[in-house]
């Protein structure tokens, strides 16, 4: 009696309710007005697609959206809020019917693209047979790290990396800039607060 | 002295998956609260509960599940987190309310539920 | 039984998914989202117990001190309506008036 | 010094905790790591009796027990009301008054109250809170009292004469 046993209907039940939380944010994101409930609810949204990485044992993907998704992006959409309106612009229904065509269109897509996906844990899939087996078997001699994946980036694909994280220095540069988080944006903000105050 | 460290093997996980849905249940409870209680401030209390002891005995509980002493040390880290964390955090969002003029429901409440007294304050 | 605890902190985030939609003040959401990142947090840990890896703690911990920087983040914009007003006010209150700190 | 040492004792035991690996390469990455931390603390000048209060660890642990104890006995109040059919509580704000002096005893009352079902501490004004309380019968100020002798004793306690409080 370890408690894990009877795991595997608890798992997909949990997998089947969090998409369905998901896709419950998602509606709401598309149908509220109100630009700050959005912001916590894209905030919601990352937090219940991280957990739910988590169940598919995606644990590297579930810290990078929980730091950037919940962390760094609730921040950023915040500050861009600041330099516009509190509430978004009501659609005409007509002109609505473009975006779901897209989106219906794309989904179509995807769920074909799903079909040439190797099975679930398949040996022989290109995942398990090239490269990547190379990495598993070699790096606790090559490098010794215990996390294989900080062995691929930061020491396989080292140049690769370097330059990842030259692009993502300059669009956090440009971001900021755009924001303004820095003085310019203390008398931009100072300004207006004189001029109106909002409550 | 084997035979009663024997039962206490056995009763371990049994235990702690038993604190384990005791804290997941008070969780719930604190979730109806939040939903029932009139207004921001009372829920701010409903939500504390999850924060202290639902947290804590859960905690309690995956660790007596725990296969080894650093899973214990984590779980007591991530224990210490919450209880550093939780009462700055909700006294922030209690301290930003009152500062922006939020008015607490004050005096007794009865039957109220269904009535909801507060509007957009954006 | 511990997936049944799972099954229960699922049922609790989906609860206060209500009040984060409902609202009606902007203070309520962002409760809302609070107290979801501290049950996410609980669920993450039982998760891991469930899976039968608990070494999935560490995303546990990290959640705890997101969750509580983010928190601290959105007040602070909604307080100050900015993420640099603060200290440079406070600094030039220090300045001109010793006593002033009126925010 | 002294408080930088105690810094790196607990970060060195904070890093061994989550990693659990002695490999040496490792163990130098975690020393670098924690060197970069100390400066960034250091730089921000907050490594100080109030940042880094160690010295009072047994007091504080004692008073962190007495607070979990005292913590779940207030939760039973707040569940009945969150479960009881029809919705029987009584909010109130009220003033207490503390008799902690530096930030750091201030900080431990003012949070002890919030951590505490029931009570939510909304403004610290000088040595007065405004707390809103879901119970107004459980929340008059002699109520207060224990945890607001015990946290200053935790916190302040005998060295409250000796040392001279730098307010931030």
């Amino acid at each position: 009696m370890t408690g894990y046993e009877g795991a595997d209907l608890a798992i997909a039940l949990i997998n089947v309710i969090l998409l369905g939380l998901l896709f419950v944010v998602a509606i709401a994101i598309a149908r509220m007005r109100s630009l700050f409930a959005i912001v916590m609810l894209s905030g919601i949204y990352s937090l219940i697609s991280a957990t739910w990485f988590v169940a598919l044992d995606a644990v590297d993907v579930a810290f990078t959206e929980a730091a950037v998704g919940a962390g760094i992006s609730t921040a950023l959409l915040l500050g861009a809020m600041l330099l516009t309106s509190r509430t978004a612009k009501p659609e005409k229904r007509s002109t609505a019917i473009v975006p779901l065509l897209v989106v219906i269109a794309v989904g179509c897509m995807l769920v074909y693209a799903t079909i040439d996906l190797p099975a679930f844990g398949d040996p022989d899939s290109p995942a398990n047979t090239y490269v990547g087996t190379a990495y598993i078997e070699r790096t606790p001699q090559d490098i010794g790290v215990p996390n294989i994946v900080t062995a691929v980036l930061a020491s396989y694909r080292g140049f690769d990396t370097l330059g990842e994280v030259g692009v993502v220095f300059a669009a956090a540069l440009a971001v900021i800039l755009l924001l303004g988080f820095g003085e310019r944006s203390l008398s931009a903000t100072i300004g207006r607060k004189d001029k109106g105050g909002r409550g | 002295m084997s035979e009663i460290l024997n039962v206490i093997m056995t009763i371990k996980p049994i235990l702690g998956a038993l604190l384990c849905l005791i804290g997941a249940g008070l969780a719930v409870i604190g979730t109806v609260g939040v939903l029932r209680f009139p207004d921001f401030y009372t829920r701010l209390h409903a939500a504390s509960v999850t924060d202290t002891g639902a947290a804590t005995i859960a905690i309690v509980g995956m660790a007596l599940l725990a296969p080894s002493w650093l899973i214990v040390f984590k779980l007591a880290a991530i224990w210490l987190f919450l209880f550093l964390t939780g009462p700055t955090g909700s006294h922030a969002l209690a301290n930003a309310a009152h500062t922006a003029g939020l008015q607490p429901v004050i005096g007794r409440q009865r039957d109220r539920a269904g009535e909801s007294d507060s509007e957009e304050a954006s | 039984m511990i997936g049944a605890a799972a099954i229960a902190l699922i049922v609790a985030i989906a609860l206060m998914l209500i009040r984060a939609l409902r609202g009606p003040t902007l203070y309520d959401r962002v409760l809302a989202v609070n107290s979801l990142g501290t049950k996410i947090v609980l669920f993450i840990g039982i998760l891991g117990f469930v899976l039968g890896r608990p070494d999935f703690l560490d995303i546990a911990v990290l959640y705890a001190l997101i969750n509580f920087v983010s928190t601290i983040a959105i007040l602070k914009f909604f307080r100050y309506r900015s993420f640099q007003v603060p200290l440079m006010r406070r600094t030039v209150a220090r300045q001109t008036q010793p006593e002033g700190d009126d925010v | 010094m002294g408080y930088f040492l105690g810094l790196i004792v607990v970060l060195g035991a904070l890093w061994l905790g989550l990693s659990g690996m002695f490999k040496p390469l490792l163990l130098t990455l975690s020393v670098i790591s924690i060197l970069i931390s100390i400066l960034l603390a250091a730089r921000l000048n907050t490594v100080d009796r109030e940042g880094v209060p160690y010295a009072r660890t047994p007091n504080l642990f004692l008073y962190w027990g007495w607070l979990v104890i005292e913590i779940f006995k207030a939760n039973w109040p707040v569940i009945r009301a969150c479960v009881s059919a029809d919705l029987d509580i009584n909010p109130a704000l009220v003033k207490v008054k503390t008799r902690c002096e530096s930030d750091l005893a201030k900080t431990i009352f003012a949070n002890s109250i919030t951590l505490t079902p029931g009570t939510v501490t909304v403004e610290v004004e000088g040595d007065k809170l405004l707390v809103h309380a879901l119970f107004e019968e459980s929340a008059t100020p002699d109520a207060f009292t224990e945890m607001d002798e015990r946290s200053w004793r935790a916190a302040d306690g005998r060295q409250a004469g000796k040392t001279t409080q730098v307010k931030a």
